[in-house]
């Protein structure tokens, strides 16, 4: 079986770990391994507001450079910040000098000991950009081929209307990114379509669900979910379907605030891709992760599709 | 909040040259390593923003008063806070400004003025104990020192 | 000895404030091949030159150096002056110490010493010059005018009407161009057919006009006043001789495509003419979409014909016309909607561009000047219309303004509401600017009298909901975001240089810049000239501007044309390739490198000679020449060798 | 600090009129270059720059019209062929060929210019002065 090296995440170890393992499951069923990395520490999320930029870069470097040291040229994840944190230090480290050499100095005097890696400062080997960062979703794409994945799919999702949603971090900045075209993406769409579900079009794909602002401002958020949710909703979705724990988070837990703030606006379940992945690769309902969510998704799925695999009774 | 953002009132600016080509754009123009005089107000950065309404100055015109020096109506400003990083505005601007940036550093700016404008009494309990972690790394890491 | 003045500017400040103008006037002295040295203010005004005119005559100066700007703009003044004098022109030159010297430099002492250097290796070269005397060579007083919109149409006619002939070739079927398609003009709000249509018709029917349209330029040879161009004359299919215009094949013709000329809001067939009042009024057979040339059967439009002028074995044809002088009127085109995404991406039936809504305004386009939007039919009652739809964006679009859009919008705003009374016209903007008589006035009374509604900011996205196109902006003088759920949505989309433009610059060997239009030889003093000797721009291909700046420059380049015309023969600069004989040792190297065919081989006296109404002056096969024979005139190897030298100083 | 020094062989049509508009645009760059201007590029001798080095010139630069561009047709496909050769005779004679640039600068790069001569200047600052022994060689 192939293997690539993955970085789950701190989210998708955790709070969202109901998230990974649909991934891990599905990702055997096509013939690769996503194998975890040894150790790993947190991306950083966000670029924070200080003025030492090389501390940005610190804590993605690292990962990546342990990585190119373990041998691995490709590194997937599973979560839209890790991709954009991991992805924007890899570019920043590939396109600038002074950050290249500020950062591998510093990393080159602070060597975590590592049992399986070379720690002395002679054995220490630049770090210029080397691997190349994958969102699993891009992996899909771009490796295994869409092609192939409607080849394997075991169940057809057909009759589920499903609105994709990239939020912010997935696509931008473009120029750093390259994922997809940040106005007109359509990675999500083809993703769905090759597993056999139908889309739905609707305006706020990519307009920010207010990530963080869920701790500070959390009506904020709630507002522009909720214009989300309402715009899907309208267009027909059965459900929403997205790519970071903290979209998954926003959308699903506070349509509870939602329906407060906003009575009437409909609820509608939120499914992360990887539990479309697991549904068409016919994973067993109990591995995709449906308790954990606020809205329940099951009832549409089985309207849409019958029964799932050791579905039925929960 | 600071006080600027509850100010019914509409003081005129007071400008001179000490103000509008003074320290402030220039420590923000190196710190987000932007010029901030390449904004033309065209407003895209504003049509675009999904927080816009919960903001008490537009993107453009926190620009355009960083332009003009103003670092008081920006720094006390409600939307330097609001602003979600989401860089629509960044990928949009003709002028290839990264608006989100500029936001960044001037949150830095107020919060080296000392305040930490979120701290974790300020979280719900609930809501810290269920938000996924980037929620809360980012959180703290845009909002407090 | 050969007695030098050189003459120092200051420019004002230009030249002064970076290069300590006294003290190169210092060092000057101290060549011992330097008769005098002064510097003056402004060397180019009226007393700049007399000073240069009285020092030649007062010290017996046999040459002069003149050391201010580029070359390209004084060059001529300061050799005419000379020549007032009584010098030999050749024996003045140019020093640049301002664009390339204190213009760009900021340390005042390393900008003085490089000032001097450059002085000095001009000194070394005008050392060395000889008089020469300008090569005469004869002017073939006839004009090529390439583009047949409004800017050719002007420029033809002008330049027949002085009394030369003047082929004007058009790619399209017809002449007429964009301006063909607009339904009013600003500010005047006349009719654009009813000012444009009289002027075709005149091109069509002048004596002096040899009108080929369908027809492209493949190659241009030759030089000002003699070039030699051929034109490739596309097959109609129909024997224009004989066709009488009456359009009975165009009613039978089975094939429907979108009309070019509508914007795509009608059809045409595949044998047509783009528009009713075209110029010739003759159709043309699309060859792509014809059902004959697909299949091999059909024919209708041949059973059809009464005169019998359908010609399915036509083919192109390629012409050579002889002329003095070429203006090139090649006109723009608009950024495709499908560029910009964030607008929909081409893909929301009701955005369409500025062109597309003229045809939907204009009494003769296919809505007879009812305004319908495309996706219904329906008569739009919430219209926005949003400007810099790709302008002003040097991140992701054009960097330029396109000029006449905030005109135009205004003017459709305006019709809108003259068409649809209890319609609401909204214009999203970043700047308005009415720079043009009576442009102010105009945009006044559309936001007094005609209620039209502008909100300062640029819209970040559109998309279609329902049978509604929602447009999300920003009103900033408001200080509020906007969304406005609209019926039609118009977008003022960038102005661009016509496609092709880039090829055929190529084949004329003018310059373009960065954004792909046409250069000018100065902007300000040189607008309507191309670098390139005997070609003259008129219209959007040099840069985006409305229609009666299209005119006046379109006129200007007309009376340039008829300026080289009024000569019998024009003076060329002798700076080319000459031959010792004596040295030549006829090995041809030089004929193999010239690019013009200006170097020939004598076979009688067994050595290559120079064609000096062919020579162009590279220099090429100088450089070629193995045994040093051919020199160029006044820029020499041993001129070469004494510049370097002097520039780079002593040490 | 060693300054060098750079004669630049650029061509009327387009590296002069390039420069002119960085003079236009009052970019800032470096002084070490003395532009001499010809025709076309292909006016360049491989002699003349020979000469330039043997004269004390520690870079030389020759700047013509973008391939195609060419106001002489293909005049400057012709110096690109001539400073290949000249390039590998640079070498046998000691000196480095990268002192010898050959750059296409258009009428409409004004910034190229000055970013050339900043960016030439640099690169032979840190190279130090053509060295004496190199120069007897070119005789």
């Amino acid at each position: 079986m192939t293997r690539v090296a993955y970085y789950p995440g701190c989210a998708l170890k955790e709070r969202s770990a109901h998230l990974e393992r649909p991934a891990l499951g599905a990702a055997e069923k096509l013939g690769f391994e996503l194998d975890e990395l040894d150790s790993w520490t947190c991306c950083g999320a966000v670029p924070p507001p200080s003025e030492e930029r090389i501390m940005n870069l610190v804590a993605p470097i690292r990962i990546l450079k342990d990585v190119r040291d373990t041998g691995d040229e490709v590194l997937v994840t599973i979560c839209d910040f890790c991709y954009n944190s991991l992805k924007r230090a890899n570019h920043r480290v590939s396109t600038s000098d002074l950050d290249r050499k500020r950062v591998n100095a510093f990393l080159r005097e602070n060597q975590p000991k590592r049992d399986y890696l070379p720690s002395t400062e002679e054995d220490y080997r630049d770090y210029l950009g080397e691997v190349q960062v994958m969102h699993l979703l891009e992996y899909l794409r771009d490796v295994v081929g869409f092609e192939e994945i409607a080849q394997s799919r075991s169940t057809e999702l057909s009759g589920l209307r499903l609105a994709p949603y990239y939020g912010c971090v997935m696509l931008r900045p473009e120029d750093e990114i390259g994922l997809d075209s940040v106005e007109n993406p359509t990675i999500i769409e083809d993703f769905l379509v090759a597993l056999g579900a139908e889309t739905v079009a609707y305006p706020y794909r990519t307009v920010c669900c207010g990530s963080y602002l869920s701790v500070s401002f959390p009506e904020s958020s709630a507002r522009l979910c909720s214009n989300i949710i309402s715009s899907a909703a309208e267009k027909g979705a059965d459900a929403i379907v997205v790519s970071c724990p903290l979209c998954f988070y926003n959308l699903d837990s506070r349509q509870k605030m939602i329906s407060e703030l906003y009575p009437g606006t409909k609820s509608i379940p939120i499914l992360y891709f990887t539990q479309v992945l697991g549904m068409a690769m016919d994973l067993d309902i109990s591995d995709l992760g449906f308790d954990k969510h606020y809205v329940d998704p099951e009832p549409v799925v089985e309207k849409a599709l019958g029964s799932l695999k050791g579905g039925g009774s929960r | 909040m600071a006080e600027g953002a509850d100010n019914e009132t509409t003081p005129r600016l007071r400008l001179d040259r000490e103000k509008v080509r003074g320290e402030f754009g220039k420590r923000l123009d190196s710190l987000s390593e932007q010029h901030i005089l390449a904004c033309y107000q065209c407003g895209n950065c504003s049509s675009g923003c999904p927080l816009a309404e919960e903001m008490d100055l537009l993107p453009s015109t926190v620009m355009h008063l960083v332009q003009l020096g103003q670092s008081e109506a920006v720094l006390n400003s409600r939307s330097i806070w609001v602003c979600a990083s989401c860089l629509q505005c960044t990928v949009r601007c003709p002028k290839g400004i990264d608006i989100q940036k500029v936001m960044d550093v001037l949150r830095q700016m107020a919060l080296a003025e000392g305040i930490d404008h979120f701290g974790p009494d300020q979280v719900d309990p609930r809501n810290a104990a269920e938000v996924p972690q980037p929620g809360l790394v980012s959180a703290y890491r845009k909002l407090s020192t | 000895m050969k007695r030098i003045g050189v003459f120092v500017c200051h420019c004002g400040i230009n030249i002064a404030n970076t290069v300590d103008v006294d003290r190169v006037v210092e060092e000057l002295r101290k060549d011992p091949r330097i008769t005098h040295a002064q510097s003056y203010i402004y060397m180019c005004s009226d007393p700049g030159q007399e000073l240069v005119r009285d020092t030649i005559k007062n010290e017996k100066l046999d040459a002069v150096v003149v050391a201010a700007c580029s070359p390209s703009l004084h060059e001529l003044t300061f050799r005419q002056a000379s020549a007032e004098a009584g010098l030999n022109p050749y024996q003045c030159e140019i020093a640049n110490i301002r664009e390339q010297c204190s213009w760009v430099h900021e340390d005042r002492e390393r900008a003085t010493a490089k000032a001097v250097k450059i002085i000095k290796s001009i000194v070394a070269k005008t050392y060395l010059n000889e008089s020469l005397e300008p090569i005469r060579v004869p002017i073939n007083r006839r004009a090529m005018v390439i583009g047949g919109g409004i800017a050719g149409i002007q420029a033809s006619l002008d330049i027949a009407n002085s009394g030369y002939e003047v082929v004007l070739v058009e790619r399209e079927p017809s002449i007429g161009g964009h301006m063909a398609q607009l339904s009013e003009t600003f500010p005047t709000l006349d009719c654009s057919q009813c000012i444009l249509t009289p002027k075709m018709v005149e091109v069509g029917k002048h004596p002096r006009i040899k009108l080929m349209t369908y027809s492209e330029v493949e190659e241009v040879s030759g030089y000002v006043g003699n070039f030699t161009v051929k034109i490739r004359r596309k097959a109609p299919s129909v024997d224009w001789a004989t066709c009488t215009g009456c359009g009975e094949c165009m009613e039978k013709c089975p094939v429907k495509v979108p009309s070019e000329f509508n914007r795509g809001l009608d059809d045409r067939g595949a044998i047509y003419v783009p528009f009713p009042q075209a110029v010739p009024n003759k159709p043309v057979i699309d060859r792509d979409n014809c059902v004959y040339y697909r299949t091999g059967k059909c024919k209708l439009c041949e059973s059809t014909c009464e005169v019998g002028s359908i010609r399915f074995d036509q083919e192109d044809e390629i012409v050579e016309e002889e002329v003095g002088a070429i203006v090139v009127a090649t006109g723009y085109e608009t950024l495709p909607l499908q560029r910009i995404a964030e607008y929909g991406g081409g893909e929301v039936p009701d955005v369409i561009d500025g062109l597309a809504f003229e045809r939907l305004l204009s009494a003769s386009g296919p809505t007879v000047g009812e305004v319908r939007r495309p996706s219904d039919g329906k008569v739009p009652k919430e219209v926005v219309f949003v400007q810099c739809a790709g302008s002003r964006d040097p991140e992701r679009y054009q960097p330029y303004c396109s000029r006449i859009c905030c005109m135009y919008t205004t003017k459709h705003a305006m019709l809108y509401k003259h068409r649809v009374h209890d319609g609401q016209p909204y214009i999203f903007y970043i700047d308005v600017r009415t720079g043009g008589k009576g442009y102010e006035e105009f945009y006044h009374r559309a936001e007094e009298e005609e209620g039209v509604v502008y909100l300062k900011g640029k819209v970040a996205s559109i998309f279609r909901d329902g049978d509604q196109t929602v447009v999300w902006g920003t009103d900033s003088l408001a200080g509020r975001n906007v969304e406005i759920r609209a019926d039609l949505v118009v977008l003022a989309t960038a102005v661009v240089p016509g496609t092709g433009v880039q090829d055929l610059a190529k084949k004329l060997k003018i310059q373009t810049g960065e954004n792909g239009f046409l250069n000018e030889a100065h902007p300000k003093l040189r607008p309507v000239e191309s670098i390139t000797a005997g070609f003259y721009l008129a219209g959007c291909g040099q840069s985006p501007r409305d229609i009666p700046d299209t005119v006046a420059q379109a006129s200007g380049a007309a009376s340039k044309v008829t300026a080289l015309f009024s000569k019998d023969e024009m003076e060329q600069d002798p700076m080319i390739a000459a031959v010792d004989e004596d040295v030549c040792g006829g090995c041809r190297v030089c004929i193999s490198v010239c690019p013009y065919d200006a170097r020939e081989y004598d076979e009688e006296e067994e050595i290559a000679v120079v064609n000096e109404a062919l020579c162009e002056g590279c220099g090429a096969c100088v450089a070629a020449c193995p045994c040093g024979a051919t020199q160029q005139s006044n820029l020499t190897d041993r001129q070469i060798l004494e510049m370097i030298t002097a520039s780079l100083g002593e040490e | 600090m060693f300054e060098p020094k750079i004669v630049c062989f650029v061509c009327k049509w387009c590296t002069s009129a390039g420069a002119d508009l960085a003079g236009t645009s009052r970019l800032k760059y470096s002084p070490n270059g003395i532009n001499l201007r010809f025709m076309c590029s292909s006016r360049v001798d491989p002699e003349h720059i020979m000469w330039a080095f043997r004269q004390g010139a520690d870079g030389v630069l020759v700047g013509g019209c973008h391939p195609g561009d060419c106001h002489y047709q293909d005049g400057n496909y012709r110096t690109q062929t001539r400073m290949a050769l000249l390039r590998r005779v640079l070498d046998q004679l000691g000196i480095e060929s990268s002192r010898l640039r050959l750059e296409w600068i258009s009428a409409a790069e004004g910034k190229k210019f000055a970013e050339v001569m900043d960016n030439f200047s640099e690169e032979l600052r840190k190279k130090g002065p053509l060295s004496l022994a190199s120069k007897e060689m070119t005789v």
